[in-house]
């Protein structure tokens, strides 16, 4: 027994692989997302309507996974993503309605922008301290942001409409197929920003933060950093989801983003498994399909009974969420041999 | 249209109707008056398209008050269900966010939005609804002729629509250089409970005769809770409460009681609600009032916006039949330009998709604690107004 | 001399863990019983126990000759047993006044000034900081603290689980004596301590708990060697 | 005159404001229990009320009764069903399941009371009080505002007694502190939670009532209300009763005069950006270990005048 | 040369004084006690010379650099490091992942191998018992040139104290340490000196044998059980 353990340490190596990322874990985490993704490209040609609801799937998935980075790893509750993802979209949106800038430069002007607001409410949330105090004061954020917006004559309460499809260079993401392998580029690319966050040393500072924050100084780290850090690349993540939300649909309306979208972001992340890299896509696929299957049983009227429960059922008995309770199910066999794609 | 050809394949159509949410009621309505409908149009064999009748089909979605969810359920429609018209879709916004879909797909759609925003030349959405522009007009006439209201006090939602208003004012009193002025009170929220603020405001105003009568833009129940209260703080005794359809479409005017005294409100589809009333009998055509007769033989709400929402579903019906075809494009073809008879009277729909539709002015009294009709002093043809400042003028 | 508790043939388990195997103990009336053992041993566990914190698997516990078995603790301190658990655990948000009036929810018949003045006789410095902050107190303030807590419902019976922990050897020396004074007045008090030598000095009788089974060490006089014994054969 | 006159307005809408308040001060503020399910409890008791009276005829005194049992009936159903089983998670997996739980509860209410009396806003009537009103000093309220007025009074003088004098309320303070340590010092646990949260929700429940009387009685009555219930708890310090009423009260009146003088879209705004730097200005002046904002205003005030002389 | 010197060091709580002018210095190398009577000062005296707690007043010298007001993460970097009195590990994290957490510049596999923490590396932190709790958090507080600890042998049984102090003398010999303890016996036996603080107040400063023969200290603190 004991031999076995301390050769099951010398192959960890902990203290090595600790201050770095684990470069495998993550290539394993993006890997799986793009494969996927890939697989799933064929129900998306054509105009199909399963396709349009893919497009949506995946753009919440990137906005979740932002939303994620601020709940699950410093456990902050901050209320007011839909609040980023619309700075972001309007952004980008303007960007290239007004000025004409190309649209990849637009959509990262849109994260930065996002982030940089996201900065500010990181600063306050961090002052703040105590949970219940920064939900209402990041609500109270996202209310502003709606006020401004919807009394800004560029945005207005009506939005901006004709938002163009999304460009790189000289292609353009006009059909359903051509916007869903963008946007799967994309989520790969949020899924392996998450990914490193999670599996380097920030990320397991960042959890710190949430378990012990005196401990956590008193050995020489700096909490606030790390808090900071997760909600800025957090809120960069909301942008960029916010400005893919604007060009694929070719409207972004500030209505549209208010608490019901944060609301909906939260259950997708709690749904998925807060703290898990890939809980946000799952989250996303049941909530954005849920409805569609609700529809196709012709229960549309039953749809508020059927949401509503899942939540209580969800919050009684998966409370890390449905990957996090798979893993902790898998952990519990203790079939380590599943945990690949952790 | 998966049936293929000829007289047996059903017509589908697609409605897209709030019935959660914070429009729900308006869903509730419109789900009623268009079941209500259909029974009536298949009982009657169905809608004759190309020579043979074909039976009715409808496919209802929810958009929750959402446009997100308003949005998918077009998409749903018009590529899964491949409907050939959708009867409704509610809420300005949610006009902006289902426009694209039913101009891509080239599928006719009611709204019952008000923005100006979707009425492109060539757009698919069409209304047979008033928007704020057009609401506010009648009103305004009012202040034109009437010696006692010069200066005019205007509470607004927040939002398009109040915002729409404010720049009507503006556009009316300081730059067409109507006689008269308006006085900004406030902009309020939709879901606002209290209005004594506003009404305090409004008195203090009127006392020092800075305005000689109050213009409310709100929407129903906002408006209902509206007058109950200025009824309740007196406010009617003093001066005039100028409004639009909100101040005549709610619920039910009954349950307002006295507070409708002293109100002035558009009726376009109230009217039929108060055709025994001679005054507003005078302004609509006999055709109207014999199809009103039949609606009332229905199982439908006798509510002025189902009539709207039926008088829609009417329109839709004529002009599959005009067309003699299913397809989106010729359909809206054939609703362009056309004079179609309705139970709310004769409209046109113009290139823009916006309606030219028949209303009149109301003043209400009280008998007792009902409501009455007290005069009409405007009605006639309310001419389709696309932008602000209004293209058209009466 | 009756027993005012008595722990009858109790196993106790946490899941499939069992934690207390065939516990039997007596406390006579009066007395100072203590349970000492290393940690991790059972002493808290079997204190939770009697005070109807947590369900025993099967067994019997009788106060005052009835069974509490089945009694939720509000009952049992209603009935006169006091717990003052490890680890100064007070309600941290609760000014130290709060919490002694928590601590009193439960008694029914107590003189309540009587007893706070009791409890400030003997920490004075609770007396001065009623209106602080109970988290912001140092430590040992805190185990004070949860001390008087017990003390304040006027018990029959009195359990202190590491009532020394955290205390300065000047206020252990205070509680010691606490303990004996409470004893004489007629209360009874059942003590679990890993510190030997405060256990040696406060009681009449003595166990030892060691891997989940409970020893009768003997009265005083008896357990100095027995326990002696018991640490050479185990811990050597 | 105006400005009595905006004053009173502002205590009408304050009193709205705390009458929701009141009864969320308890479930949120001093149990900790963030229920986004409030407005439905709140709407429900009017419904329920509405039913009673209206619907079946009963005299309103016997509305009102039966509207408090049922409510309080649903909130023990609540309690015992769902959020017991959820106190003892770590603390941010409690807010997120309580968040949660209480937001999919909501839209279940929400729809079955839609289903059941339709979305058509109604009109209750509450013993003709709407249209009685007194006038005083040339401002006039109904009848019903004044009762709306006393009876948020009533209910935070009735929450202060309940929290700070009474056995019950001490308890509920030791549990929320430290569940286990409640326990074991003799805090009835679940009955002590069972009858607070039936307290509160059965409070939402006569809230409902008047609201609607006041208003009109629509599904969704009471959402506008929650967030503003939200910040007037928080505001006035979690737990603190006459904190809450304050908040709940200075709410309403800064309401009442912004529309008079603001006279702009930016109520709202300026509102939650007071929000917002009241809390940024609360972090930057309590430093570590002090919990009590006017204690450690008073400390640095202190500490300036000891400065200067 | 001295490590630590304290000077003039106050701090208050409202209208607490927990620190009232504390002034000493530490030299490099020695082992130190602090004791004193329950809410004497010494955690505070602790929270202040960490950066953990700002003081009103004075200065805290660490290795000749002032450290009066640098915050507890960048003196941590520094070398001063501490344990707290609630002994407190990360819960979520393995022993290894919390030691390697903590651990700059010191190998934290010999830091294990040293406090016999090998063994468990793979438990999580919310599964030790006390003690090994209480070696977990000694090590976290390795890293330093300067550990202050908190009551680290309170709770311990008499067969776990004799162990404890091996790991704590086996630091010794590498680093400077200051022990707050209310075990006298095990605190004189470790210590070169001892400081006695009560009422916020350095009362005495000297060696074991010299405290042991103070009347007023055996009298109002150490009483005459704990010899
Ligand atoms: N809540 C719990 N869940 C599971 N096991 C527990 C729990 N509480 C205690 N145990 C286990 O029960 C056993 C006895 O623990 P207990 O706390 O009663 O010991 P103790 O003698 O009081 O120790 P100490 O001297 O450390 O206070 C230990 O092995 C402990 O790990
Ligand atoms: N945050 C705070 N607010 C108010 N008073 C405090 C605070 N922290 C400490 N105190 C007070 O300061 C004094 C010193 O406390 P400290 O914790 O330093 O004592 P200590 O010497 O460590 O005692 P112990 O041996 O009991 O742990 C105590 O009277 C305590 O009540
Ligand atoms: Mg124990
Ligand atoms: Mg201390």
């Amino acid at each position: 027994m004991s031999a076995d353990t301390e050769s099951g340490f010398a192959n960890r190596n902990l203290a090595v692989d600790m201050p770095g990322v684990e470069w495998r874990a993550v290539a394993k985490s993006v890997g799986i997302t793009l494969l996927l993704g890939l697989l799933a490209a064929p129900l998306v040609a054509g105009s199909s309507y399963i396709g349009y609801v893919a497009l949506t799937v995946v753009i919440f998935a990137v906005m979740a996974s932002g939303y994620n980075l601020m709940l699950g790893w410093p456990n902050l509750l901050v209320f007011c993503p839909a609040a980023l993802a619309i700075i972001g979209g309007v952004t980008s949106a303007l960007l290239v309605n007004v000025f004409g800038v190309p649209y990849l430069v637009a959509m990262v002007s849109g994260g930065v922008v996002a982030a940089v607001i996201g900065g500010f409410i990181a600063f306050s949330a961090i002052a703040i301290g105590s949970s219940f105090e920064i939900i209402i004061a990041t609500l109270a954020f996202e209310e502003i942001v709606y006020y401004v917006f919807t009394n800004w004559h560029a945005v207005g309460p009506t939005g901006i409409s004709n938002v163009p499809a999304p460009t790189a260079g000289p292609l353009t993401f006009q059909t359903q197929l051509e916007q869903y392998l963008f946007l799967l580029v994309m989520l790969t690319i949020s899924i392996g920003i998450v990914a490193v966050f999670d599996r380097s040393l920030t990320g397991t500072l960042t959890v710190a933060t949430s378990e012990n924050e005196d401990l956590l100084r008193s050995i020489g780290y700096n909490p606030k950093k790390y808090k900071f850090i997760a909600v800025v690349v957090g809120a960069l993540l909301l942008g960029i989801g916010g400005s893919l939300y604007a060009h694929v649909n070719g409207l972004i309306t500030p209505g549209g983003f208010t608490l019901d979208q944060t609301v909906f972001l939260l259950v997708i992340a709690v749904v998925g498994g807060i703290r898990t890299v890939h809980g946000p896509i799952v989250g996303a696929i049941v909530l954005v399909g849920l409805p569609e299957v609700v529809r196709m049983f012709g229960l549309s009227n039953m749809k508020p009974y059927i949401i509503g429960g899942m939540l209580v059922v969800v919050v009684l008995f998966f409370p890390r969420g449905i990957l996090g309770g798979l893993y902790d199910a898998i952990d519990n066999r203790g079939d380590l041999s599943w945990q690949f794609w952790k | 249209s998966s049936f293929g050809g000829g007289g047996g394949g059903t017509i589908k159509l697609g409605a897209i109707n709030p019935l959660s949410g914070s429009a729900a009621f308006y869903g509730e309505l419109a789900t009623k008056a268009q079941t209500a409908w259909k029974e009536q149009v298949n009982e009657n064999g169905g809608i004759e398209v190309d020579g043979s009748t074909r039976q009715v089909e409808l496919v209802e979605y929810d958009d929750e008050s959402k446009n997100s969810a308003a949005r998918s359920a077009a998409k749903r429609l018009a590529t899964v269900d491949d409907v050939s018209m959708i009867l409704s879709s509610w809420r300005s916004t949610g006009a902006i966010a289902v426009a694209p879909i039913a101009n891509q797909n080239e599928v006719p759609t009611f709204t019952h939005g008000f923005t100006p925003q979707v009425n492109d030349p060539g757009t698919y959405m069409m209304r047979l609804t008033v928007s704020t522009v057009m609401d506010a007009y009648p009103a305004l006439q009012q202040v034109e002729k009437s010696d006692e209201i010069q200066n005019i006090g205007v509470i607004a939602e927040t939002g398009d629509w109040g915002d729409d208003t404010l720049a009507l004012m503006d556009w009316w009193f300081n730059e067409s250089g109507h006689e008269g002025d308006y006085k900004n009170l406030g902009r309020f929220s939709f879901s606002q409970q209290d209005f004594s603020s506003y009404l305090t405001k409004a008195k203090q105003a009127y006392n020092n005769g800075e305005i000689d009568a109050l213009y409310v833009q709100t929407w129903a129940s906002a408006m209902q809770r509206f007058l109950a209260q200025q009824h309740r703080e007196g406010l009617h005794e003093m001066m005039p409460i100028l409004t639009g359809l909100g101040g005549a479409d709610f619920n039910s005017v009954d349950d307002v009681g006295e507070a409708m005294e002293n109100v002035y409100a558009l009726g376009v589809y109230t009217r039929l609600s108060y055709a025994d009333n001679d005054a507003i009998a005078e302004t609509i055509s006999d055709e109207a009032l014999t199809q009103f007769d039949q609606y009332k033989q229905l199982d439908a709400p006798m509510h002025p916006v189902a009539f709207n929402v039926y008088a829609d579903a009417q329109i839709s019906q004529r002009g599959i039949e005009e067309a003699g075809s299913t397809e989106g494009a010729e359909i809206r073809n054939a609703l362009v330009g056309t004079e179609f008879t309705t139970l709310i009277g004769d409209a046109t729909i113009n290139d823009r998709g916006q309606p030219a539709i028949p209303g009149a002015l109301i003043k209400f009294g009280t008998d007792g604690d009902t409501p009455v009709v007290d005069e009409v002093p405007w009605s006639g043809q309310l001419p389709p107004i696309t932008s602000i400042p209004p293209e058209t003028d009466l | 001399m009756t027993d005012l508790l008595t722990v009858d043939d109790v196993h106790v388990s946490y899941g499939d863990m069992e934690v207390i195997r065939d516990a039997n103990l007596s406390v006579p009336e009066g007395e100072v019983v203590s349970i000492v053992g290393a940690n991790g041993a059972g002493k808290t566990t079997l204190l939770d126990t009697v005070s109807g914190v947590k369900d025993i698997d099967s067994g019997d516990i009788e106060f005052e000759g009835e069974s509490v078995v089945g009694y939720e603790p509000y009952e049992r301190i209603d009935k006169g047993l006091a717990y003052v658990p490890e680890r100064h655990r007070v309600f941290p948000e609760m000014t130290v006044a709060e919490n002694l009036r928590t601590a009193m929810i439960p008694a029914s018949d107590v003189d309540e000034s009587a007893q706070l003045d009791r409890v400030f006789d003997l920490f004075p410095i609770l007396s001065e900081r009623q209106s602080q902050v109970a988290s912001t107190m140092s430590g040992g303030q805190q185990q004070m603290l949860a001390i008087a807590q017990g003390l304040v419902i006027d018990p029959d019976l009195i359990m202190f689980d590491e009532p020394t922990l955290g205390l300065a050897p000047k206020i252990v020396e205070d509680i010691r004596d606490t303990i004996s004074e409470i004893s004489e007045s007629g209360v009874t008090v059942l003590v679990a301590d890993e510190q030997i030598e405060f256990a040696k000095h406060v009681s009449d009788r003595m166990y030892l708990m060691r891997k989940n089974t409970l020893n009768y060490l003997g009265e005083r006089g008896e357990f100095e060697d027995a326990y002696q014994e018991t640490v050479d054969n185990v811990f050597a | 005159m105006v400005l009595l006159e905006t004053l009173v307005n502002g205590l009408i809408q304050g009193s709205i404001y705390a009458l929701f308040a009141a009864s969320f001060t308890i479930i949120f503020g001093v149990m900790d229990i963030p229920n986004m399910a409030h407005a439905a409890l709140f709407a429900g008791g009017a419904y329920v009320f509405y039913q009673a009276t209206i619907l079946t005829g009963l005299p309103w005194p016997v509305g009102i009764v039966v509207a408090v049992i049922a409510i309080g009936l649903l909130g023990a159903i609540l309690e015992r069903g769902i959020f017991a089983r959820l106190y003892d998670r770590t603390e941010s997996e409690y807010v997120f399941a309580i968040i949660l739980a209480t937001l999919g509860l909501a839209r279940i209410f929400e729809r079955a009371f839609a289903q059941v009396w339709g979305h058509e806003p109604k009109e209750v009537p509450l013993a003709g009080l709407q249209s009685g009103s007194l006038h005083a000093a040339g401002v006039t309220v109904t009848s019903l505002e004044l009762l709306v007025f006393i009876f948020s009074i009533a209910s935070f003088a009735f929450l202060y007694w309940v929290i700070n004098h009474t056995e019950t309320g001490l308890g509920l303070q030791a549990i929320v502190q430290d569940r286990d340590l409640a326990r074991l010092k003799g805090v009835n646990v679940g009955r002590t939670f069972l009858i607070a949260f039936v307290l509160g929700s059965s409070m939402a429940g006569v809230a409902g009532v008047l609201n609607a009387a006041m208003f009109s009685l629509t599904p969704d009555m009471g959402s506008s209300l929650l967030i503003k219930a939200f910040i007037v708890v928080i505001l006035g310090g979690i737990g603190r009763v006459v904190g809450a009423a304050v908040a709940g009260y200075a709410l309403g009146i800064y309401e009442a005069f912004a529309i008079l003088y603001l006279s702009s879209y930016y109520i709202y705004a300026t509102e939650f950006a007071v929000l917002i730097l009241f809390f940024l200005l609360k972090a930057v002046v309590l430093s570590e270990g002090e919990d009590d904002l006017g204690a450690a205003i008073a400390d640095r005030v202190r500490g300036l005048t000891e400065v200067t002389r | 040369m001295a490590i630590l010197e304290v000077t003039e060091l106050n701090r208050s709580f409202g209208g607490i004084v927990a620190l009232d002018g504390v002034t000493f210095t530490l030299e490099r190398g020695t082992t130190n006690a602090i004791i004193g009577p329950n809410g004497a000062g010494k955690t505070t005296l602790f929270n202040c010379i960490t950066g953990y707690h700002i003081p009103d007043g004075g200065t805290v010298e660490f290795d000749g650099e002032d450290i009066t007001t640098v915050p507890d993460y960048k003196t941590a970097r520094q070398g001063v490091r501490r344990t707290f009195q609630e002994v407190d590990v990360f819960d979520e994290l393995t022993v290894a992942e919390n030691i390697s957490l903590a651990s700059f510049e010191s190998d934290p596999e010999e830091l294990m191998e040293l406090l016999d923490l090998i063994e468990i590396h793979d438990k999580e932190g919310s599964e030790l018992t006390l003690f090994e709790r209480k070696r977990v958090s000694l090590a976290l507080a390795s890293e330093g040139d300067l550990l202050l600890l908190d009551e680290v042998f309170s709770g311990l049984n008499p067969t776990e104290k004799p162990e404890m102090i091996d790991y704590i003398d086996a630091l010794a010999e590498r680093k400077t340490i200051m022990l707050i303890e209310h075990d006298i016996e095990t605190a004189f036996n470790l210590a070169d000196t001892v400081t006695v603080l009560a009422q916020g107040q350095v009362m005495h400063t000297g060696t074991p044998e010299e405290m042991l023969e103070d009347e007023q200290v055996r009298e109002e603190y150490i009483g005459e059980m704990a010899i």
